[in-house]
């Protein structure tokens, strides 16, 4: 939160400002689109460790996170990145290894708990999940959500329709809120105020990024704010949640940012071999994230062809006809 | 009588459960062409959506995701996670929305288990989780289930209850509060199968040409009621011009 | 609901279809911009009554509805129209009278109760209110509760935070969803299947719409489905959610509708002067609703320079320099 | 010494009230002016934002209501209702944001009547309700309030507490479990009301030039402590300036 004109920085210093050791985070994006790749390869490149992070099937940087180690609990609804894994690989064997503390939750249970969090009340109701796992099997124990209060006291709760049956409805799952230290979110423009605008689908970016304590916006172009207020009915986040604006184009690099780029199937299936093998990916670490200095370095890595092969066309905003097997 | 492949015939299955006017909650892969070719042959009036919040996209080139660039292209809406999630909770709309699941396990009741296997804080097989999955289990009036037909993903019991089915019968549902309809048809390599109208128990509906009633028994780690199957009437020479032709020309997921 | 490629129909067919006596209903827009005043003119001629209304503050539609006698119970945030009036006249008097059953909410409470009517929850939570009479005084009896199945059976319930202290709250109120029958609404654009563009803002008009069983859209424009669809950022409501597209352009005169005109003062202050007195309202009446046929001929009883008089400026979106006093 | 109305001393007055950086919740009329006026003259970083969804709005012309077309121009986003008042229930945002409220009725906790007189059900004299001030008065950091200084508005107990004020005293609002903080000051047409630190009783803070104390009292249905009060500063002429150049200058409500 913060109402001042300019709040432009560089990744460096939004990641060093706003993640801390610790953090509970969230991050934007879905699968294999718009996930804040430069932000998540700064984190990883500050050794930032035991974050708690808070995700939908945000894909691709859940991945990498837990990969690096800076993950040591999760609450997910899902862990896969389309094809390429179907199961997240590094998220599947921490979890099959012991290494990070996790919960599960649905889709709409997490874009609803960032919902809470955004718009200010303890939890919010939904009749999604009942009689399932989802309501039994508890992810943290109940001496650790005693202990750290930034852990609910009940992972949800299955109360009876206080309504009687007012909406047909018998009982409801009521889910605790979501207030993260720090939301990380890639669009596609943003003016140095902080006033933002997402082509495509936004997925729970809004939600995400209201419900949390402080928030950094990469964006791949910085505009002038007359370009975005001249039709402010596109806008879908008001200057005054942003703390940090941050421009790096190809800042959603390996996945998509609609409009700009296409996810890079290469690179994905090439994280996919890195990732099968616990050396390997140190491997993949060292080449890919410690061995360059910031993102611009990462796509001189991957070369020019690359980048020029993902260019969205203009009309459908995709790669067309990229060779995605 | 054209030739097909196994996806094939799963995916002409399918798409013939759809009806004209339905709202399909659709996921990536096989379950999106089932969706794409029942607009061409059967339903011209249902509606793909996706729980990413795309609402009826022009899919030219075939997604890898629900959050691919290519469902954003030319929808009625783009919106986001909680619209569309809750476009399938409404009281209006549901009624009219199905959709399509997969999964790792299934009981008897239809029930799935897309979470893991072995102890939940430490299993021995780690799948992606819910996802959208329970959701639309929870809510949607009924459910088209793709599977493969193992002895190991028919089971007795789900280690863990991913998505909810009919739960423990025919009251399951309405005991737990579940606000849509179950699983009305489970459609794997060989067979399909539905529910019965009164237990709600899985039985064989149907098998596919050249795929005996007991090879399907074999293949399943619990006993279902094989009196009513008949053979699956096969893709039709039209059916399969609509899947290579229209919904997956480059072969990205029928192979 | 309805997934059908073409719902266009002319406003007494989707009034007579839709809204009967008795219906429970809702409308859009906000005080004195994009109220579906073509419909509300609509619903009077035909002479429907006893309707129920769901009004956030909603001014000058609700206050014809109420004058005209169509409305016997209502529940309401706010009841006002600018200078215009800063009470809504015939309201008032309605109320004073005791001519109408009525109940409190606030603005809030109202978009969040037709938000739990869109998203299929028996109620939605908020913090507002506590303390206060609008949780104190109910309108509708306990009675009237019991034997009418379209009314909850409470009008709100203050609840103990089930997650103890979890979002600093110890207590919240939940509000019971709405369900209209009907929902009108008036948008700048539309297409035959119904796919929604408004511009501006939206008000309460989305969860509204999507609240309702059915929807009745009136549109500025009638436009083809390849504008919309070539940038469906800019869309808000989903076809399938629409069961008519009336197109009635100025369909929210006198009301305001951004980009396409300005309310307009001379129209309102003469409402005004006809409302403080029952014999001249009815006049009122007679002149403007019951003596035209349709909206059109409403725009013609006020002439083409009025209508002139309040074009949008198309850098601002309303009508420069109007006279507004 | 500039001459000056009393609107415009009531708007300078308030206008002082404004922090740089606060999120002012605005109604319209005098309320909208003193919002323009402080990021003019005290606090060029605080935000105008409406209950209708309008954020930082470029008021070229002062709108006549929240959802005026004046209010959607060139704002940093358009929403609507459910967005705006939730980001003043949003537990981070909230802290920063303020109202300014009016109101039929006001008591010495600064409780707000702004729905009816009488019984509620067959009133003596109805009002508008609510609106977005309740909403406003339970979830903002700090409120500002504008009321005429008269013996039927200041009263011992309003007919109908429509919006909170600091309930039954310190610990009302904490016992009743609201979240924001209750209203910091009362600006009239003679004065301005504070709320002492622990009683969180009205007091008079500060009276017109040309007004007494006395006179106030006068005015009001309830005693209140006029010990601590001092004179008003007038506005200067800058002050009058910018509210007479650059906030109404087609003289729509300071006349």
């Amino acid at each position: 939160m913060n109402t001042e004109k300019d709040k432009v920085m560089d990744i460096k210093e939004a990641i060093k400002r706003f993640v801390k050791n610790g953090s509970h985070i969230s991050i934007g994006g879905f699968t294999l689109n718009r996930n804040p790749m430069a932000a998540v390869y700064e984190i990883i490149r500050q050794n930032i460790k035991n974050l708690h992070l808070y995700a939908h099937a945000n894909g691709q940087a859940v991945d990498e996170l837990i990969g690096a180690g800076c993950i040591s609990k999760l609450e997910i609804a899902y862990g896969g990145n389309a094809r390429f894994a179907p199961t997240c690989i590094r998220f599947k064997k921490a979890i099959q290894d012991g290494k990070i503390l996790f919960e599960d939750y649905t889709n709409y249970q997490m874009a609803l708990r960032f919902l809470a969090g955004a718009i200010g009340v303890p939890f919010l109701p939904t009749r999604s999940s009942l009689g399932t796992d989802i309501l039994n099997k508890w992810g943290f124990s109940k001496d650790l959500r005693k202990k750290d209060p930034k852990i609910p006291n009940k992972k949800v709760i299955v109360m009876n329709n206080p309504f009687d049956s007012w909406g047909d409805a018998s009982k409801v799952v009521l889910l605790p809120a979501i207030t993260p230290d720090v939301t990380i979110i890639h669009v596609q423009k943003a003016d140095k105020q902080g006033t933002i605008r997402m082509k495509g689908l936004t997925f729970a970016d809004v939600e995400q990024a209201k419900s949390s304590k402080y928030l950094i916006v990469t964006c791949e172009e910085l505009v002038e704010s007359d370009e975005l207020r001249d039709d402010p009915d596109q806008n879908q986040i008001p200057f005054f949640y942003v703390d940090a604006v941050v421009h790096i184009p190809y800042g959603a690099y390996p996945t998509a940012c609609y409009r700009y780029y296409d996810y890079d199937p290469i690179y994905l299936n090439e994280y996919r071999r890195y990732a099968q093998d616990d050396d390997l990916f140190k491997k993949y670490l060292d080449k890919f994230v410690y061995g360059v200095k910031d993102h611009q370095e990462l796509l001189n890595v991957v070369g020019k062809e690359r980048i020029e092969m993902i260019k969205a066309d203009p009309r459908t905003g995709y790669a067309i006809n990229l060779d995605r097997k | 009588m054209a030739e097909y492949t196994l996806r094939e015939i799963m995916t002409v299955v399918a798409a013939r459960e759809i009806k004209d006017g339905d709202i399909v909650f659709c996921g990536t892969g096989i379950s999106m062409i089932a969706a794409m070719a029942a607009k061409h042959i059967n339903a011209p009036n249902s509606v793909i959506f996706f729980e990413t919040g795309a609402i009826d996209s022009k899919l030219e080139e075939l997604p890898l995701t629900v959050a691919d660039p290519r469902v954003m292209y030319f929808t009625s809406m783009n919106g986001g996670l909680a619209d569309s999630f809750a476009t399938m909770q409404n009281k209006f709309i549901s009624k009219h929305v199905i959709g399509i699941l997969g999964a790792a396990q299934i009981d008897k009741f239809g029930n799935l288990n897309s979470t893991s296997i072995g102890d939940y804080l430490r299993p021995k097989a780690r799948f992606p989780g819910s996802g959208g999955a329970c959701d639309a289990a929870s809510f949607v009036s009924r459910s088209i289930i793709f599977m493969q037909h193992e002895k190991r993903k028919f089971v007795q019991k789900v280690d863990y209850l991913t998505s909810p089915g009919w739960l423990d019968g025919p009251k399951g549902r309405k005991k737990a509060g579940l606000p849509g309809g179950g699983p009305s048809v489970v459609v794997t390599n060989m067979a399909i199968m539905r529910f019965d109208e009164k237990t709600k128990e899985m039985y064989l509906s149907g098998y596919y040409p050249g795929i005996t009633p007991q090879k399907i028994l074999d293949n399943m780690g619990f006993e279902v009621d094989i009196s009513r199957a008949k053979e699956v009437k096969p893709p039709s020479y039209e059916e399969l011009i609509v899947l290579r032709e229209k919904c997956d020309p480059q072969r990205l997921i029928l192979e």
